[in-house]
C-alpha cells in the first residue's frame, strides 16, 4: 500500500481559544480530526515572578505567590512560608498549624471544584459548571471573611497566619462540610454519571504509569495512573502526619479516572478538615517573628502537595532581607509536558478533554 | 414568434446542459470538476426523460421512473468516483487527470 | 405566467451550468452545480414531476456538499482560486461540444412531432402511481438499482478506506 | 369556540371577499403575500421569544434568573440584542470568498421560511398545502448543510472550515434516520401530505403508534439543527464557533434567526407528524394546540441542551449509523408487519 | 442500564429549574461584604504618624508619603499618595500600620475612566468621604 497522505491541517489553538484555560497556546497538526503533532507554547502570562522575588523582602513576596495557582492561593502561600520557615528554623503555634491545614484543604476543594467545572465546560456541560461555581462561592466566602479576599487570599504569614477566623467562620465551615456530600451527588448526577461524559472520557488519553513516572508528573494526574504518591504522605509537612486520610489512587490511567480522582480528593480533604476542626487547640495564630526577616545564609527546598501537583520553592539566602535567588517548581508546568505525548492520535475533542484533565492554571505554568 | 413552452424548448435546455457538461468533460483537469460535468450531463438526460414523459406519455410515468433510476445511478457513480479520487490522491497527491497516466496506484 | 417562470429557471440552470464549467475555482463550480440542480428541479415541478424534483434536491445537495468537501480536502489551501484549471485542448472541447449541441438542436428543431404544447396531465396522484409502477412493472430494475447502490457504496468505502495488506 | 377556531380562516375569507372574484389571481396573490409575511413574522417572533427562553432556561437550570434588566423580567432583552447586532460593524475577513460569505446566512435564513410554509397550523390553515409536504420539507431542510458549508469554507478560517466539514458529515448522516423515521407514519397514512397526516391522527396521535420513530426523530431532529448535545458544528470549546466564527453583526444575527427558525421547523414537523398537530380537545382552538405542542418540543430541546455535555464526533456518527439507522429500519419493518396484520384482522373480522 | 445517567441529569436540571434563584441583584442590592474585605484602602489622616511603615511594607512601592515637622517636633502628614494602578490589594500595608490609620474598606466600586485617577490622594479621599467610608 502506498503512503497514505492527506492534506495536513495546522491549527493554532490559543492563546485566545475558548478551551485553553487562559493563554496557553498550542500549534496542533491534524490529519482530519486526528491529532498528529502538538507543539505547546507557554509564556504568554510570564511575569518573571522568580526575578521579582529577588527585589522583594521575604514577607513582601507572599502576595505574589497568590498569583501562581490563583485557584488555590492558600496553598502557594503555604508552600512559600513553609520554605522560609524551614530556612529560618521557625516553630509556629499549634493553632496556626491547624488553621493552615484547614485553609489549604479548603483551597484544594475550591480548586477541584473549579476543575470539575472547567472539565464539564470543556465538554460543553454548561450547567455542571454553574453548579460547581455556585458551591465554590461558599469556600470563597470563608476565605473572604477570614483574610479579606476571595481569590488572591494572601492568608499565610511567615510564622503563622494573617489573622484569627471570625466567629461566624466555624458554623459556615461546618454547614459547608455538611452540604458537601449532597453537592458531590449532584455533580455525579449531572456530570460524572452521564453516559455522554463517560463515553467522552473513558479510555481516552492513556497516561501509563511508566510514562507518568518518567515525565515526573505529580499530583492527581499521577495518582490516576496508579502511583500512590502524595507529598502529604511521602514527606509530611506541617502537621499532616496527624490526620487520618487516604490518598485516593485510581488505575484507569485515562481522562475519566483523572477526573473522578478529583472527586475522591474532595472527600478526603473534607475528612481532614473535619479532623482539624475537632482537634484544633486555642492559642495564638502568629509566632514571635522580628519585623525584618533576615534568614541565615543558606539554601533550602520545600515542597507541598498543591491541588495541581507538587509545588516546591527553592530559596537561596545570602543573609539579607531579600532572597538571593528563588526558584519555583510548579506542578502543572511539569505536568503539561505529557500533553504532546499522550494526546497524539486522539481526536480534536479528546485533545481538549485531555488538556482539561491536566487542570492547568496558566499563572502557575508561566510564572 | 410563439414563446409558449413546448417540448422542444425543454429539450433545448437539456441540450444546452448536455453540451456544457461535455465541454467541461473535455477541458477540465480536476477530477472532481469532471465528475461535476458528468452530473450536468446526467441532469440534462433526466430533464429530457421527464419532459418526454410529460408531453408524449401523459397517462404513464415511465419517464419519471427512468429519471429516478438515473438519479440512483448518479449517486452510485459519485460515491465510487469520489472514492477513486481519494484513493488516487493518496498515492499521487494530485487531482489532475493528466497525471493519472499509470494504470495502477 | 408559467412561461416567465420557465425562462427564469431555465436561464438560471443554463447560466449556472456555464459557471460550473468555466469557473477556475472548484468550490465555486460545486456551488454553481447546486444552483443548476435547483433550476432543473424547478423545471421538474413545471413538468408535474414534483417527486423527482424533491428527490433531486434531497440527493444532489448532499452530493454537492460532499463534492465541495472533497474539493477542499484535496486542494492545497493557497491556490484554491486556480484549483480547477482547464487544459490546452479547450478548442477541441469547444468544437466537439458545440458540434454536439448543433446536432441535437437540429434534430429537435426539425422534428415536427416534438413541437407540441403540454397536453392535460391525467395522473392525479403521481407519487402513488410512481410507487405502484416501481413495485410492479419495474420491480426487477428497482431491486437491481438497490443492489447496485449497496455494492457501489460498499465498494466506495473499501476504495476510500484502503485494504490493509496482510503482514 | 368554533368561531375562535375558525378565526384565521374567517379573516382570510374576509380578505378574499374584498376582491370581486374571491378566487381571482389577484386574490390568490394577495393571500400568498400575506402568508409569506406571516411566516416571516412567525420566524422572527419565534426567534425573539426562543432566544429569550433559551437564556431563561439556561439561567433557571443554574438557579439564576436569566436576562432580567430590560422590560418586565427581561422580556425585551432579545430586542435590545437585535438592535445591538444591527449597529455592529459588518466585517468581511480579508481573503474571504466575499460573495459566498455574504450569501450563506441568507440561505440559512430562507430555508426555515420555506419549510414553515407547508406546515398546517390549524384545520385548513396551511399556507401551502402540498401533496408532497414531508418530502418537500426534508428536501428543503437538507440544503441548510450547504449553507453551513458555504459559510465555513468562505470564511478563510480553519476553525470555520472544520466546522463546515463537521456540518456536512453530521447533517448528511442524520438525514437518513430522520427520513426513515418518518416513513413509518407515511406507510400508515399512505400520504406525504402533512394536513392529511394530521387528519389521520384525530383519534390517536402517531406517537402512540410509532413511539420508536418518535424517539428517533427527536434525536435526529436535534442533531439536524445542530443543537447540544450534537452541536459539533459550532462547538465553542473546539472550533470556536464553527462556520460562524468570522461573522459579525446582522449576518451573524441571520444565522441565529436561521438556527432558531430551523429549530421551530423541526419542532413543528414533530408536532404535526407525531403529536397530532392541531388536533386536541376543544378547550383550545386548533392553532393554540399546535403552538403548545411545538412549545413543548422546543422546551425539551432546550432542557436537553442545558443538561448534557457534547457528544464526540465518532460517537455521533456511530449513533447515526449503528443505532438510529438500524432502529429506524426495524421500525419500518415493524410498521409494515403491523399494517399487514391489521389488514388481515380487518379482512377476517369484516 | 444505559441512559439512566442521562435521565438523572435531566431530573437534576428540572429540579433546579423549579427552585428559587440564588443570584445577588447587584447593583439594586449591594452585597454585604465582611468587614475584613480588602476592596480599597482608607486613611484616617489624624491617626497617621507618618512612620512610613506602610510604604516599607508594600511590595510594589504603591505608597508614597511626605511629612513635615509640626509643633512639638511631631511629624505631621503632608501628602499621602497611593498609585493604585500597581496595587496588589494584598493588605500588607494595613497590617503594618501601627495606629490603624490606614485600614481596608469595603468600597469595591473602584472602576474609573481615566488612568490618572488611579493615583489616589488619600487625604483628599478621606476628606471627601468625611471619614464615613468603611468604618472597619
Amino acid at each position: 500500500m502506498a503512503v497514505e497522505r492527506t492534506e495536513e491541517l495546522i491549527l493554532n489553538m490559543g492563546p485566545q481559544h475558548p478551551s485553553m484555560h487562559g493563554v496557553f497556546r498550542m500549534v496542533v497538526h491534524f490529519d482530519g480530526e486526528i491529532v498528529t503533532k502538538i507543539e505547546p507554547k507557554v509564556g504568554y502570562l510570564h511575569r518573571g515572578l522568580e526575578k521579582l522575588a529577588e527585589s522583594r523582602t521575604y514577607p513582601q513576596f507572599i502576595p505574589y505567590t497568590d498569583r501562581l495557582d490563583y485557584l488555590a492561593s492558600p496553598h502557594n502561600n503555604l508552600a512559600y512560608v513553609l520554605t522560609v520557615e524551614k530556612l529560618m528554623g521557625l516553630q509556629i503555634p499549634e493553632r496556626a498549624e491547624y488553621l493552615r491545614v484547614i485553609f489549604a484543604e479548603l483551597a484544594r476543594i475550591a480548586s477541584h471544584l473549579v476543575f470539575i467545572a472547567s472539565m464539564a465546560l470543556d465538554i460543553a456541560g454548561w450547567t455542571a459548571w454553574a453548579y460547581c461555581f455556585r458551591d465554590r462561592e461558599r469556600i470563597l466566602d470563608l476565605f473572604e471573611m477570614t483574610a479579606g479576599s476571595r481569590l488572591t487570599v494572601n492568608i499565610m504569614r511567615i510564622g503563622g497566619l494573617s489573622g484569627e477566623p471570625p466567629t461566624e467562620f466555624w458554623p459556615a465551615l461546618k454547614s459547608f462540610l455538611d452540604d458537601l456530600p449532597e453537592m458531590l451527588e449532584e455533580y455525579f448526577g449531572i456530570f460524572y454519571g452521564n453516559e455522554i461524559t463517560q463515553a467522552r472520557l473513558k479510555g481516552i488519553g492513556i497516561l501509563s504509569k511508566e510514562l507518568a513516572e518518567n515525565l515526573s508528573i505529580t499530583g492527581p494526574v499521577l495518582r490516576a495512573s496508579g502511583v500512590n504518591y502524595d507529598v502529604r504522605k511521602a514527606e509530611p509537612y506541617g502537621i499532616y502526619d496527624r490526620f487520618d486520610f487516604n490518598v485516593p489512587v485510581r488505575y484507569g490511567c485515562d481522562s475519566y479516572d483523572r477526573t473522578l480522582l478529583r472527586l475522591d480528593e474532595i472527600i478526603e480533604s473534607a475528612k481532614i478538615i473535619r479532623q482539624a476542626m475537632r482537634d484544633i487547640p486555642e492559642g495564638s495564630v502568629m509566632a514571635k517573628v522580628s519585623k525584618v526577616i533576615k534568614p541565615p545564609v543558606g539554601e533550602v527546598y520545600h515542597r507541598v502537595e498543591n491541588p495541581k501537583g507538587e509545588l516546591g520553592f527553592y530559596i537561596v539566602s545570602d543573609g539579607s532581607p531579600k532572597p538571593a535567588r528563588l526558584r519555583i517548581r510548579s506542578g502543572t508546568f511539569i505536568n503539561i509536558q505529557m500533553l504532546p505525548i499522550v494526546a497524539l492520535g486522539w481526536k480534536m475533542q479528546d485533545l481538549v478533554a485531555i488538556f482539561a484533565t491536566l487542570d492547568a492554571v496558566l499563572g502557575e505554568v508561566d510564572k | 414568434m410563439n414563446f409558449s413552452v413546448g417540448l422542444s424548448t425543454y429539450l433545448l435546455v437539456g441540450a444546452m446542459l448536455f453540451s456544457l457538461g461535455l465541454y467541461g468533460l473535455f477541458v477540465k483537469k480536476n477530477v472532481v470538476a469532471i465528475l461535476m460535468s458528468i452530473e450536468l450531463m446526467l441532469n440534462a438526460v433526466n430533464l429530457n426523460f421527464v419532459a418526454f414523459n410529460r408531453f408524449l406519455a401523459t397517462d404513464r410515468l415511465i419517464g419519471n421512473v427512468a429519471a429516478l433510476f438515473v438519479i440512483v445511478l448518479a449517486a452510485a457513480e459519485v460515491a465510487v468516483g469520489l472514492a477513486l479520487v481519494i484513493a488516487i490522491y493518496r498515492s499521487r497527491q494530485t487531482t489532475n487527470v493528466d497525471e493519472f497516466n499509470w494504470l495502477k496506484w | 405566467m408559467s412561461t416567465i417562470v420557465f425562462f427564469i429557471f431555465a436561464i438560471l440552470a443554463v447560466a449556472a451550468a456555464w459557471g460550473v464549467v468555466t469557473s477556475q475555482n472548484i468550490v465555486h463550480s460545486a456551488l454553481f452545480l447546486a444552483l443548476t440542480f435547483v433550476g432543473v428541479a424547478a423545471l421538474y415541478v413545471m413538468l408535474n414531476a414534483e417527486f423527482i424534483a424533491a428527490v433531486q434536491i434531497l440527493v444532489y445537495t448532499g452530493a454537492v456538499s460532499i463534492m465541495v468537501v472533497f474539493a477542499v480536502m484535496l486542494t492545497l489551501r493557497g491556490d484554491v482560486g486556480e484549483s480547477s484549471p482547464e487544459n490546452k485542448k479547450w478548442g477541441w472541447g469547444l468544437f466537439v461540444a458545440g458540434l454536439v449541441f448543433v446536432m441535437i438542436t437540429a434534430v429537435i428543431l426539425t422534428n415536427a412531432d416534438w413541437r407540441i404544447l403540454p397536453g392535460p396531465w391525467t395522473i392525479q396522484n403521481s407519487t402513488a402511481a410512481l410507487s405502484n409502477l416501481l413495485l410492479t412493472n419495474y420491480m426487477i430494475p428497482f431491486e437491481a438499482a438497490a443492489i447496485l447502490l449497496t455494492v457501489a457504496l460498499v465498494g466506495a468505502v473499501i476504495l476510500a478506506k484502503g485494504v490493509r495488506e496482510n503482514k | 369556540m368554533d368561531a375562535l377556531n375558525q378565526l384565521p380562516l374567517s379573516i382570510a375569507a374576509a380578505i378574499r371577499s374584498l376582491f370581486g372574484d374571491s378566487h381571482s389571481i389577484w386574490a390568490d396573490l394577495t393571500m400568498d403575500v400575506i402568508n409569506i409575511i406571516l411566516v416571516i413574522v412567525l420566524i422572527v417572533l419565534a426567534a425573539l421569544i426562543l432566544i429569550l427562553l433559551e437564556r431563561k432556561i439556561a439561567g433557571w437550570t443554574s438557579q439564576r434568573p436569566g436576562p432580567n434588566r430590560l422590560g418586565p423580567h427581561g422580556w425585551f432583552q432579545t430586542i435590545a440584542d437585535a438592535l445591538k447586532l444591527l449597529g455592529k460593524e459588518d466585517v468581511t475577513p480579508a481573503g474571504a470568498d466575499k460573495f459566498i460569505f455574504k450569501i450563506a446566512p441568507m440561505i440559512l435564513f430562507a430555508l426555515p421560511m420555506m419549510t414553515l410554509a407547508v406546515i398546517p397550523y390549524g384545520k385548513g390553515m396551511s399556507p401551502i398545502d402540498l401533496d408532497l409536504g414531508i418530502v418537500y420539507f426534508l428536501a428543503v431542510s437538507a440544503v441548510s448543510t450547504l449553507s453551513l458549508l458555504m459559510a465555513g469554507w468562505s470564511s478563510n478560517n480553519k476553525y470555520s472550515m472544520l466546522g463546515g466539514m463537521r456540518a456536512v458529515a453530521q447533517m448528511i448522516s442524520y438525514e437518513i434516520p430522520l427520513i426513515f423515521s418518518l416513513l413509518g407514519v407515511v406507510m400508515i397514512t399512505q400520504t406525504f401530505s402533512l394536513s392529511k397526516i394530521v387528519e389521520a391522527q384525530s383519534t390517536v396521535p402517531f406517537v402512540v403508534l410509532q413511539p420508536l420513530a418518535f424517539v428517533i426523530y427527536l434525536i435526529a431532529g436535534i442533531a439536524e439543527v445542530n443543537r447540544a448535545p450534537f452541536d459539533l458544528v459550532e462547538a465553542d470549546q473546539e472550533v470556536v464557533a464553527g462556520p460562524f466564527t468570522e461573522y459579525t453583526g446582522l449576518r451573524w444575527g441571520l444565522f441565529f434567526l436561521g438556527e432558531y427558525g430551523n429549530m421551530t421547523a423541526v419542532a413543528a414537523l414533530t408536532a404535526t407528524v407525531f403529536l397530532g398537530g392541531w388536533q386536541g380537545p376543544a378547550i383550545l382552538p386548533g392553532y393554540a394546540w399546535f403552538f403548545l405542542k411545538v412549545g413543548i418540543i422546543i422546551f425539551f430541546q432546550m432542557w436537553v441542551r442545558w443538561t448534557f455535555p457534547r457528544i464526540r464526533i465518532d460517537h455521533l456518527m456511530g449513533l447515526a449509523w449503528k443505532v438510529l439507522l438500524p432502529l429506524s429500519i426495524l421500525n419500518i419493518l415493524l410498521t409494515g408487519l403491523g399494517i399487514y396484520i391489521y389488514d388481515l384482522v380487518l379482512r377476517i373480522g369484516g | 442500564m444505559f441512559g439512566k445517567g442521562l435521565f438523572t441529569g435531566l431530573g437534576i436540571t428540572l429540579k433546579r429549574m423549579l427552585q428559587p434563584n440564588i443570584t445577588e441583584f447587584y447593583p439594586e442590592e449591594m452585597p454585604k461584604l465582611p468587614p475584613r474585605t480588602r476592596s480599597s484602602m482608607g486613611l484616617d489622616p489624624d491617626k497617621c504618624i507618618s512612620c512610613n511603615m506602610c510604604a516599607n511594607a508594600c511590595p510594589n512601592k504603591v505608597i508614597s508619603l511626605t511629612s513635615e515637622k509640626g509643633e512639638s517636633n511631631k511629624k505631621v502628614l503632608k501628602t499621602y499618595q497611593m498609585n493604585v494602578g500597581r496595587c496588589l490589594f494584598c493588605g500588607l500595608c494595613t497590617e503594618a500600620c501601627p495606629t490603624g490609620a490606614l485600614h481596608v474598606t469595603q468600597q469595591f466600586e473602584n472602576a474609573i475612566y481615566e488612568a490618572d485617577e488611579l493615583k489616589w490622594d488619600m487625604i483628599q479621599r478621606a476628606r471627601k468621604s468625611g471619614g464615613k467610608e468603611g468604618q472597619a
